[in-house]
């Protein structure tokens, strides 16, 4: 998206809307809207530029909270109503905004088929492997076994690891975040804002009411050294106190290593490479799991292509440069005609 | 708008005097005479005993002209051409009316072949034929491998393309196979791999057409005194297509078409997609659900957005016109509808989406819904679909019909300038006193504010909205109103729509009402009967909600009144709704075919009689 | 049957004596009144002056009873309990009648706490509170985040806690915050922070159950007269849910349940999967598509196949309902609505999907219709749609609502020995003159033959079929009998239910119908109406498609009917259609909340003097 | 699937019905139907036990042509409908049939929640790139750019790879075949239906009407042996005329080479494992494209797992051994109950 420098720029709170927020106290959605409107201000977009469409779920009321064009639409179709919008103008910095039952319950079919066309948006999935809005049930990603409102038995669904479906509908820039550190959600988004063509940036979000402490693992302020790798382009895998630990590759598999230890240096560690068009490595970084692994955070991958709607724009032009017909009147006169009189 | 329906096809048989087109063209008469139609037949040979193969000179044809009324010659220009090479097509291409139906043998059109019939390029390649509905199909490669089992002969196997052929045609015409079965068997029953040969090619050009839901503009709508000017034959979903186009060119917009494909109604997306010269955005989605969804992101950012499908489609849809309706976008929904329930009959002809139309959807959801009436006023109710949808900010669902959509008539050519402006409500002043969700107090509708508008930021969305500032509300008060004025907003587009109006002014007996694609022959059966001299009236509803205001004066003036529609009576029980003080007689036909006239006048000359 | 509707309810707010009852208690009082509410209250407090902390001696309580009438006392148990800490759920448990609402602080049940009260385990988290509606918070942690952005000391902040429970109160029972917030503001106005700590967190609350969509069994129908015998309260989810199951076995076969969470319609999927122990096979699909395609696929595989949503859930199903149509198997769909169209309100109460459920499908598509009418006989009527699902070999939607699936009262123990039998029709005899659309004379139903059973293979589909053989047709006469068969299928029905019956033998003036779950609050007034020696009567329908045989013998015995209902006339239009000989006047409301006695009385007296 | 043995064995032909098979002549569907009727006979299925479950489209009319119970039923449901069938009653040989549009298009969001939970069905993806019953428009597997009836300027839209897409679904078998050697189709079939999961086969066929020779460059007997790899479990990847071109790793990517050629041996042949867990092999075969690369056929991946429906009855066992209830009639009289006389 281009965006024409104005005089004054919009700091992040002036993009807030006057619409009190309703997600519960501690919420994790807090994080993200405050990490948007850091980056609408920085890439400075003009409010009226920018749209937010969601589905519906606790997630998708952040359309109200931002002072922009929004649509709270309906369970699932967010992409979709998306889609046409962008279409129609491309000039919109247009937002998606998601739950992991709407985007990937409800909402699968045009997740996967936003991805493979690379429509130029960029989708905030929020997930909290959790319905939040409908108190409880299990979601496309909640772990095996967890009991649920809807499991009391525990599931026995196998969940997605949405960053592989990413990967397999052929998308080009995964991103994955916590709900924890606004400062490195707003970098992410950043770079899924800058990227064109369809940003899915997975924010690892909290529900304090319905699945509280689900990433707490992960986001928790004792085990964050050791349990997040936060990855930057071109920057080697380390993570730990004082960096000392690190991925290296094995055969086909990854593994952590110290550094000084059994002879392991920094020539061992991998260089992250966003911008490959291979995936192997992007899949293998999404895969990674506690307790082995650390979680990889940061973006994941983001790779250069044409966007559908650049190119369904360029096809347009094409066709009025080569256009059989200058006007419909051209076209309706056209053909077998006859003449009554 | 005054037409008439010729319930009679004309089918000409062309190839190559060896290709045996006498043959199947007798057995197809011989079918149409066993089904109790009338025919007219006009065999032509090539005046040599052996003219050169492939060439024009040698191409030898059959046509015959069926129907069960009022076939009296051997017809003029053919519904439906079979041309098995290209000397057969070159010779009919001059007189074939446009939008009619050609089959041609894909297999024959090499390059020689083409050189001996005198084609400069291949005509199925180029855009020569864009005006027709083509069928190609491999018929020779198929013919041969849907007899390769019996091991004939190349030249044995080849001979039965005709067969093949056949086949496909009595597809189209809903035909029998048995009556050609039973020749073949009787006529080889001293070399039965023969009448095999014959018959597995006769079934497997019957099943090919069928798996290819192929279909016909079969039915041909001629008009009985058209007005001067220039016309050109369109089926229902060309017309439906340019519609759409002209339509946003006159309210200054883009035209954005969402859609999925599904018989009957897929040819307003492959008419629509050749035409990106124009501006026109095209989405094919996964599936109907994006489909309108993207329509309604469309509508949104501000383009005059278009969904198309048929029933089952239509299905997959409601829950997304829930939101266009509670956002008050435009939009307008095409249903050519099918034979249903479910996947029902997909190529055949039926009126039974109206309840699905009026009523299929949750909660209170108030919506307009046309109905177009012929191919060519395809046109017409598709542009009056977008009128409406944006000049009163409402979702719009356009019905038209299998039998409107492959069905073509001439169409009067229509000059942009001619039609009429669409205003669509924009934000052209204060913009701080402006709220999202305001209603004008006439029309009862919302400005389209679009993306982009600085300073008119604004969220909307399917929760239920505050009247004016467009915030969530759960307040009872507000709900009972925005109902209401959902309703309401609705119903005043009456107010802007003409009067009904009847054909049969001194008529007071029986009124025939029909609404949409059986307009013609509803017409045709009236317009005999009036001429027999017969009390009889009849109007044709393309408006259906809302009814035109008039519309109770113009049933009080009758004694009795009918309604015939191929369903169960959905549109007569609708009418029961709104106007109960009448009675409405019901004549339905659930058949996946058009009314007949013959079957139509004697169900009203009984009426007429009682 | 007989019962009559309280609309009033009871609220008891119990915690510490520090924890601030009394306030939360008066402040609800006022805000009651300013609605113009008659109310009692009790307020009742420790007797000690300083009760030990936690401990049920210490539990302060404030009770209040509110209502648009019939107020006379505080009310016994109450409707509503907040239990701000262990001792005071200890303190009521005993008074609570099942199935009332418990709003309980989480945060304050830790061992100590439970110690405290007495407690041996934790009751939130064993089948203690099974049969309440609890609603678990973490009321002191959120309440502290609420305030935080106002720098208070911890024991500040959490003293707020009482107004984030009385936030969640609000919500539900739609309170305004107004009132409130302006006593804050005008009591600290010298302290603009300790109003805004109070406000924020009323807000939070409010926000709070909001967002978890949190509703409450709130309005209660109570039996007038009961027989005797065991009673238990049930809401009408759960009810549902076991009647499910009953049918189930009662039909001896396996019930299975393909569901999309949906407010209000979840509670049902979570009951039935506690209940995996009766062998219950329960499918959380993907969406509401996968959902209902499930239960098809379970049902042509021989289970008792159930699938359970709301409103806009149904519009998704629409196209699946039609296969289940055309393919004959049972099918039971159970729509809880709520506010429409859209999104709409999703947890409010509304009557308006009737017409979806009767019309919203394409193509001709007929199947049955049922309404529950209060929260127990939610159980008869979902039994009572699949002994109609399997025995006439159909798809049945049963339309509960909001209002009656969180509902509840005192439902009669049944034992299953004394439940009907379900006969499903199943191939007894002779295999091989059977067929798979060869349909029985009386119910023209097909049998229902399942994969498994040897020698009858066969296929089913969503294309037409031909009678008898089940083979694909395109045969127009074999479409309009199909048609008529699978319209004469549900007709029948009506031979094998009940007559309507209706209260007000006598009566010759006035009729007033209802359909589904307003039935309580119509029959509370109609009642009260007849004992001040009216000339009313009342009749409620349950079989709503097809209607009961002797309906118009009924309507005929009124000068004037009335029909109310919580949509815009979707049962008076249905009726008009099919009895347009009767004039049906409506009384209609949509603002997602149920009648009210005092309304419905001024609008019938009305009517009486007309 | 456990089958009783009877004593006289089903020939293949005897799965036939009496329908007239309504393909067009030469159409590739015809292979997969004498396959299937191979397999059955093999595996010695009871008709009566077989089901096939198809959504709509010239190859969804499957079911008609195959002397089983079937179920053909409506655009893009058939996994949802079978996974119906299947939990109901496990001891059924449920097949699903399905075209790219059936599975991939409408049917997108079932196919990747059915690979997710693993439910034990065989799905026949038929994929000839094209919408076959509605007369030529573009799947979602249609190369980009090419001309069909409702892309007359090409398509813009990127394509899915069936295969990635599975693995990104948590797929556990996958196999691809051609519709040019029923032979070798048969014996994938026979492993998919061994298979305890959601086996995915993908069959790469021909439509003679509206997109004929789509896959030529595959199967055209000339290029065959030097465009298709065969892959067999346990066996080195070998292809060409007299298998001397073979698969080798290097680094992270796949490549040719042929043996006998700058040093290369045997041993640099990759070994085909399709039990591994890990998708990264998997992936990069499923990912080699002509010209560069032979095309990938066989059995890609057959790992094992739980299915969904055998997890859904071990949990309706273990609670009944548990039961708090031993009958409805106990649950009713549970809990607060109160008389009146
Ligand atoms: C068609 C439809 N089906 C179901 C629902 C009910 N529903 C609303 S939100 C939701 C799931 C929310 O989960 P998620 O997308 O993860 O969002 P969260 O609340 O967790 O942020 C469901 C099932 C609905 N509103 N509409
Ligand atoms: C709800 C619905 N939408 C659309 C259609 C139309 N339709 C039928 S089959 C089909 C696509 C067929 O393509 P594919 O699944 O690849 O099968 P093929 O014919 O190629 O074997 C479409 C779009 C339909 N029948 N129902
Ligand atoms: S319920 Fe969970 S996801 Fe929803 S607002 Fe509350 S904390 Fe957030
Ligand atoms: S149209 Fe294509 S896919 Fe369909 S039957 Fe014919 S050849 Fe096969
Ligand atoms: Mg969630
Ligand atoms: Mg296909």
């Amino acid at each position: 998206m281009e965006n024409v420098a104005i005089n004054c720029p919009l700091k992040p709170k002036d993009y807030g809307s006057d619409q009190e927020v309703k997600w519960c106290p501690g919420c994790g959605d807090y994080a993200v809207l405050n990490a948007v409107q850091r980056v609408l201000s920085e890439e400075n977009v003009p409010k009226e530029k920018a749209v937010f469409i969601s589905g519906i779920g606790c997630s998708s009321r952040f359309p109200y909270y931002i002072d922009t064009y929004g649509f709270h639409s309906i369970h699932g179709r967010p992409l979709a109503i998306a889609t046409g919008t962008k279409i129609v103008n491309p000039e919109l910095n247009v937002w998606v905004v998601s739950g992991d039952g709407d985007a990937l319950a409800i909402g699968g079919n045009h997740f996967i088929h936003a991805l493979r066309r690379n429509v130029n948006l960029n989708l905030l999935l929020f997930n909290n492997q959790i319905y939040g809005l409908t108190k409880g049930q299990y979601s496309p990603t909640t772990k095996q076994g967890q009991v649920t409102k809807s499991s009391p038995h525990g599931t026995i669904d196998i969940p997605f690891e949405p960053g592989k479906l990413v990967l397999g509908s052929e998308g080009k820039f995964y991103a994955r975040v916590v709900d924890t550190d606004v400062k490195f959600m707003a970098s992410v988004l950043l770079a899924a804002n800058q990227h064109t063509g369809l940003s899915v940036v997975e924010v690892l979000q909290n529900c304090v009411i319905f699945n509280d402490k689900v990433h707490d693992l992960i986001t928790n302020k004792a085990a964050k050294q050791d349990h997040q790798l936060l990855l930057e382009h071109g920057k080697p895998m380390l993570f730990g106190q004082d960096n000392q630990k690190g991925i290296r590759l094995n055969g086909l598999e990854l593994e952590v290593v110290t550094l000084g230890q059994n002879g392991v240096t920094m020539d061992d560690i991998l260089v992250h490479d966003a911008h490959t068009e291979s995936a192997v490595l992007h899949n293998l970084l999404i895969d990674m799991k506690l307790p082995e692994f650390p979680i990889a955070l940061g973006v994941i991958r983001d790779v250069k292509a044409l966007a559908y709607d650049e190119l369904l724009h360029a096809q347009i032009a094409e066709q009025q440069e080569h256009a059989a017909f200058n006007s419909l009147d051209e076209l309706f006169a056209s053909g077998n005609t006859f003449e009554v009189k | 708008m005054e037409s008439v329906v010729i319930e009679k096809a004309v089918i000409k048989f062309a190839g190559d005097s060896g290709d045996g087109m006498q043959l199947i063209g007798s057995l197809f008469t011989n079918t149409a005479v066993n089904r109790g139609n009338q025919i007219a037949t006009f065999p032509d040979f090539p005046s040599e005993i052996r003219a050169p193969q492939g060439t024009v000179a040698g191409v030898s044809g059959f046509q015959i002209h069926f129907g069960s009324s009022g076939v009296h010659s051997p017809g003029d220009a053919p519904d439906v051409l079979v041309a098995m090479n290209p000397a057969a097509l070159k010779a009919n291409l001059s007189k074939l009316k446009s939008a009619c139906t050609i089959i041609v043998d894909a297999d024959t059109f090499g390059k020689r072949d083409l050189e001996k019939a005198g084609f400069d390029s291949n005509p199925l390649e180029g855009n020569e034929l864009a005006d027709y509905n083509l069928i190609t199909a491999p018929i020779t490669s198929m013919t041969k491998l849907s007899v390769a089992e019996l091991g004939l002969d190349n030249k044995s196997a080849v001979r039965c393309k005709n067969m093949f052929t056949l086949g496909m045609v009595y597809w189209l015409f809903s035909n029998p196979l048995e009556p050609t079965i039973d020749f073949f068997n009787a006529k080889f029953s001293k070399k039965p791999e023969l009448a095999k040969a014959n018959i597995n090619a006769l079934q497997a050009g019957y099943n090919y057409a069928l798996t290819i839901e192929a279909v016909t503009s079969s039915y041909t709508v001629l008009p009985a005194s058209k007005k001067p000017g220039i016309y050109k034959n369109l089926t229902g979903n060309q017309a439906t297509a340019w519609g759409l186009m002209a339509a946003a060119k006159k309210a200054n917009r883009d035209l954005f078409l969402g859609t999925y494909p599904i018989t009957p109604a897929t040819d307003i997306l492959h008419e629509l997609t050749k035409h990106k010269w124009s501006g026109v955005k095209i989405f094919q989605a996964e599936d109907e659900i994006a489909g309108i969804c993207s329509a309604i992101g469309a509508s949104f950012a501000g383009d005059v957005a278009v969904t198309t499908t048929s029933g089952p489609g239509m299905a997959l849809k409601t829950e997304a016109i829930g939101l266009a309706v509670m956002t008050e976008l435009p939009l307008v929904i095409v249903n050519v509808q099918r034979g249903g329930p479910s996947t029902g009959l997909p190529t055949k002809t039926e009126q039974s989406d109206l309840n699905q139309a009026l009523y299929g959807r949750n909660g209170e959801c108030p919506l307009v819904v046309l109905a177009a009436s012929t191919p060519g006023d395809c046109f017409q109710w598709a542009f009056e679909a977008v009128r409406i949808a944006i000049e009163h900010m409402t979702p719009v669902i356009l019905l038209s019909e299998s039998y409107l959509g492959n069905g073509a008539e001439p169409w009067q050519v229509k000059s942009i300038q001619d039609l009429p402006v669409i205003e669509a409500p924009v934000l052209n002043g204060d913009k701080d006193n402006w709220q999202p969700y305001e209603h004008a107090t006439d029309k009862l509708i919302r400005k389209w504010v679009v993306p982009g508008m600085q300073g008119t930021q604004h969220r909307i969305g399917g929760l239920e909205k505050e009247e004016g500032s467009g915030a969530v509300s759960h307040d009872p008060e507000n709900h009972q109103k925005m109902v209401n004025i959902r309703k309401e907003k609705v119903a005043r587009v009456a107010n802007y729509i003409p009067e009904q109006r009847y054909k049969g002014k001194d008529a007071k007996k029986l009124l025939v009402v029909g609404w949409g694609g059986q307009f013609g022959i509803l017409l045709g059966a009236v317009s005999e009967l009036q001429e027999e001299g017969k009390d009889i009236a009849f109007t044709n509803f393309n408006y259906i909600h809302p009814l035109p205001t008039n519309t109770a004066e113009v049933f009080s003036k009758f004694d009795r009144i009918v309604v015939c529609e191929l369903n169960d009576g959905q549109f007569a029980s609708y009418l029961t709704t709104n106007f109960p003080q009448f009675t409405f007689e019901r004549y339905n036909k659930i058949k996946g075919q058009p009314f007949t006239i013959s079957e139509l006048k004697n169900r009203f000359n009984e009426l007429l009689e009682k």
